[in-house]
């Protein structure tokens, strides 16, 4: 029992720091702040991988932690398997990235230590949301994931943030009731809450009215919070109007994590696989895919345009799962984690290019590849693997995707789904053309140069890009075949939470 | 109207607050120490004493609140209620887990009881306590700015 | 059941007072009053008919108690709502510094 | 029976809260939902959450009634308001039967099944020595969820302090007007 301690600091190590962090930055100097930021945040990068590692080398691939010591069903246990520990390692390798760009990007700022309170507010909830095994704990950290969410968005105080603030505050709240809802209605009807214990009662009881409506409370909580289509339309005001670290945070991070990963784990591992929600899923990616292709064309600003296509690509994910074959959801969690590397990335450059230029409407910019050239590679790399360019991570999800797609016999969904990539093409094409190429303008003569860090960040994630595609070779494909053996398990979820943790 | 706020209500009012804010105070503190054995705890205890502070500046104004309460003390004992629960939490580790009541239980109806339940309690109201009456002192600080202006 | 049903209704009118009113404050008050049918119900799902409210008594041995675990539940909820509503506000006088109004048809300067 | 008139009274307080012209008064009937709520909670069989609903209750009307007083109260009148009524009533009517349908399969309002509360109702005071049983589940059994709570609260109040601090370009603004 002793030696999987390391789990709980999944989420000490970012509360503490949060905590900390108020304390440091009134009695200390700035500096302080900056590397107690950068150096959490590495360490919790160290302990994801250590947590990889240690699972590998553990039977039956299941890790259970229980807090207090009481046995699951009555107290609240960690639950850490395949696909927990992959969401860990990306949440935290993209949240290192972004804590050490943001270091330089609110350097300036005179409450940089609220921002990174607020900051490690909402790495604790994702953290928590992900490793956690019992229900109602997971809206709790979904819920303070959110709230530091909200705040972020109204940092700068501006009128535009202030309402983009508030539409998504409200949203969220929206949502938030009907999953609580729906955690209520689970309540009554099996009178547990740890998540395991729960899908093992629930493979007992005949099919009743209660999980249907259950269900679809859920889809439409866990949808709104991950902007399916339907639901979509607080995503662009919200994620336009943060600072652009954040920005690369919620679109790269927070809607997979409180959206799609919080979805999926309570549908297929508590209620089982059913394929009424895999064809509705199927419905929803491709009509977000379509739609908000559609919508990204006619977008000028640059963050906007990227937030649109966040909602696309958001919609590919929920395509592949919805195939529901082994090859659909391997290409989805593949492309879940080369899509929140490359939208943070291009989420990133854009805080950048917002602050050489000092506007984001991209009209106004010409040729700042000269003055910026390795802004303008790494923008490069993430455009290209956002809309799927061979060398690139995304093209070998997006045709992961599509073979999928084709082998299940789902020909229109395939042709949606390329047509969607041409969309994306088209919109980054856009971008490229616009900012990038051309002549300098006069007025970009004096262009301040981007700071180490900020650089260090955006070449490393466009690395990342790079070789994403070597993943998929066979050594450590396994990472992404496992996650995606704990989706394709179903109700096995239980027995093995309920076996683990009776060890 | 608005100087009447800034130096609060009227005499009745004023000597009738000082009365009763040690009453609530006190009471505040009875539902925090008593949350393991009766109703109550340190989050109901929390906020009745967050809500007796903000008589005081209902009563006599915000000039006072804002000249005699420091700010940045509120959110020091605010940030260390916070860690005192964490570090309550993670003191479970010298018995085994995260969270573990590793205090002795004792015996119970009395006050001293429940191991670090009733620790926690403390840690809580202080929190929650302070915290919500920053909140409101937030309130209270960007209204008096705008009249300044 | 008809509680059940009522509880519901109460949920269905803050829906209403978020998605329906152009004011920032109906749609707070509108929170808040879904917040409260949601704690409502999960108390309303705890309850067992002649239990005693869960707190031991020194001298008896009380063996019908109601549930506590939703009670624990709606304390947690509770405490959410309260921070959710609090900072709701918060934004909502920001705004009505800068845009004078709390009327969200006139608070329109993010498009498309 | 004290439950149906309360909810109904409920019902009607919310309905006047949403539907009356006056933000004042609003805030006052939502005031006396919370209270109501409060009274509920009681003939529930559950006082730890009535003291702090109650509490928390004048916290937010402090707050609110803060907010609104001395601020412009305009008459948002509504466009199309049939249209309205009448697609939030369907809209209702259908998630309610939606809801009646889904109700029938869980346990009659009563009798709740409470098979892992066993547990805490036998054991708790001897396994945790809080005679409080709520206390008991949300600072022993579930304390972890408290950590949350704690964690949503203190977000909350940075989030707030963010919100309503003055910003650089603000301050230059009040220079500039001086």
């Amino acid at each position: 029992m002793g030696s999987i301690n390391f789990i709980t600091l999944f989420v000490v190590i970012p509360l503490g720091t949060a905590f900390l962090m108020s304390l440091v930055g009134r009695f200390a100097s700035r500096r302080y702040v900056s590397i107690l930021s950068v150096l959490s945040c590495a360490s919790l990068l160290f302990v994801s991988f250590w947590a990889l590692q240690f699972l590998n080398k553990t039977a039956g691939n299941i890790l259970v932690y229980k807090i207090g010591g009481w046995m699951p069903p009555f107290g609240i246990c960690f639950v850490v398997d395949s696909l927990t520990s992959f969401m860990l390692v990306l949440v935290n390798t993209v949240a290192f990235f972004v804590c050490v760009y943001s270091v330089s990007y609110v350097k300036k700022n005179d409450d940089a230590p609220k921002f990174f309170t607020l900051f490690f507010m909402m790495l604790t909830g994702i953290n928590g949301v992900v490793i956690t095994g019992d229900l109602f704990n997971l809206y709790v950290f979904l819920e303070a994931a959110s709230i530091a969410s909200y705040a972020l968005v109204a940092f700068n105080s501006e009128a535009e943030e202030l309402e983009a603030s508030f539409k998504y505050t409200i949203i969220g709240c929206v949502a938030s009731g009907f999953i609580l809802l729906g955690i209520a209605f689970l309540y009554s009807y099996t009178s547990t809450l740890n998540m395991a214990d729960m899908s093992s009662i629930l493979a007992t009881k005949s099919s009743g009215f209660v999980l249907p409506f259950v269900a679809t409370l859920f889809i439409t909580g866990f949808g709104l919070k991950a902007a399916l289509v339907p639901f979509h339309a607080w995503l662009p005001d919200a994620h336009s109007s943060a600072p652009a670290s954040i920005s690369a945070m919620l679109s790269g991070v927070l809607i997979k994590t409180l959206g799609i990963y919080a979805m999926l784990r309570i549908l297929f591992n508590i209620f089982g696989i059913i394929p009424v929600y895999l064809s509705l899923f199927m419905f929803l990616g491709v009509l977000s895919l379509l739609v908000s292709g559609v919508l990204a064309l006619s977008q000028w600003n640059l963050k906007r345009l990227l937030a649109y296509s966040s909602i696309g690509q958001v919609g590919y994910i929920i395509l592949g799962i919805g195939i529901g074959t082994p090859l659909g959801i391997l290409g989805a969690l593949f492309h879940l984690f080369q899509h929140s590397i490359s939208k943070s990335l291009l989420f990133l450059t854009s805080g950048s290019i917002d602050r050489a230029a000092n506007t984001l409407d991209i009209r106004h910019m010409s040729g700042l590849k000269e003055k910026m050239p390795l802004t303008a590679g790494a923008n490069l790399a993430g455009s290209m693997s956002v809309s799927g360019i061979p060398p690139f991570g995304g093209f070998f999800s997006k045709l992961i995707i599509i073979v999928a797609c084709v082998q299940k016999g789902f020909y229109i969904y395939a042709l949606a789904a390329i047509l969607g990539s041409v969309f994306t093409l088209i919109a980054m094409l856009k971008v490229q053309k616009f900012i990038f190429s051309e002549e300098t303008k006069k007025e970009h003569k004096d262009i301040k140069k981007v700071p180490f860090l900020m650089q260090f960040s955006m070449v490393c994630l466009a690395f990342i890009c790079l070789f994403a595609g070597l993943l998929l070779l066979p050594s450590t494909r396994i990472f992404f075949t496992n996650a995606a053996g704990v989706l394709l398990g179903g109700l096995n979820y239980g027995h093995l939470v309920l076996e683990a943790a009776a060890k | 109207m608005s100087s009447k706020t800034n130096t609060g209500m009227s005499l009745i009012v004023k000597t009738v607050t000082r009365i009763v804010v040690s009453v609530i105070l006190v009471f505040g503190i009875y539902i925090v120490a008593h949350g393991h054995v009766a109703l109550g705890g340190g989050f109901a205890g929390g906020i009745i004493i967050a809500l007796s502070f903000v008589l005081l500046i209902l009563a006599f104004g915000r000039n006072v609140a804002v000249n005699k309460i420091s700010v940045t003390l509120a959110a020091n004992l605010e940030t260390i209620g916070a860690l005192m629960f964490l570090g309550i939490a993670l003191l479970g580790f010298l018995k085994g887990a995260f969270f573990t009541n590793i205090l002795s239980k004792g015996v119970p109806f009395k006050l001293f009881s429940a191991g670090t339940i009733s620790l926690s309690n403390y840690a809580i109201s202080l929190k929650v306590g302070i915290g919500l009456f920053s909140i409101y002192l937030a309130f209270v600080i960007l209204e008096r700015y705008k009249q300044g202006k | 059941m008809i509680l059940y049903l009522l509880c519901l209704i109460l949920f269905c009118i803050g829906l209403y007072g978020i998605l329906r009113k152009r004011n920032l404050v109906k749609i707070i008050i509108g929170f808040s009053i879904m917040s409260y049918a949601l704690n409502l119900f999960l108390v309303l799902l705890g309850y067992k008919f002649h239990g005693r409210a869960p707190i031991g008594a020194s001298d008896q041995n009380i063996a019908n108690m109601v549930d506590p675990l939703p009670q624990a539940l709606v304390h947690t909820s509770i405490v959410i709502g309260l921070g959710m509503t609090a900072l709701l506000i918060a934004i909502a006088i920001r705004i009505y510094e800068k845009y004078g109004t709390f009327d969200i048809t006139k608070i329109n300067k993010l498009k498309g | 029976m004290e439950l149906y008139i309360l909810l109904s009274f409920m019902i009607f307080a919310a309905i006047v809260a949403m539907e009356v012209k006056d933000l004042f008064s609003s805030i006052i009937a939502v005031g006396a939902v919370g209270f109501c709520l409060c009274l509920a909670f009681l003939i529930l069989k559950a006082p730890d959450l009535a003291v702090t609903q109650l509490v928390v209750e004048l916290l937010c009307l402090i707050i609110l009634v803060r907010a609104t007083i001395k601020r412009d109260f305009p008459l948002v009148i509504q466009g199309r308001w049939v249209f309205n009524t009448i697609s939030s009533l369907v809209f209702a009517l259908v998630f309610i039967s939606f809801a009646y349908s889904a109700l029938k399969d869980l346990p009659d309002f009563g009798n709740p099944t409470m098979s892992i509360v066993k547990k805490y109702l036998e054991e708790g005071i001897a396994k945790t020595g809080a005679t409080n049983l709520v206390s008991a589940v949300i600072l022993d059994f579930r304390a972890y969820d408290t950590l949350g709570e704690v964690a949503i609260l203190f977000g909350a109040i940075v989030g707030i302090m963010t919100v309503l601090r003055k910003t650089k370009n603000e301050n230059r603004q009040d220079k500039i007007d001086e």
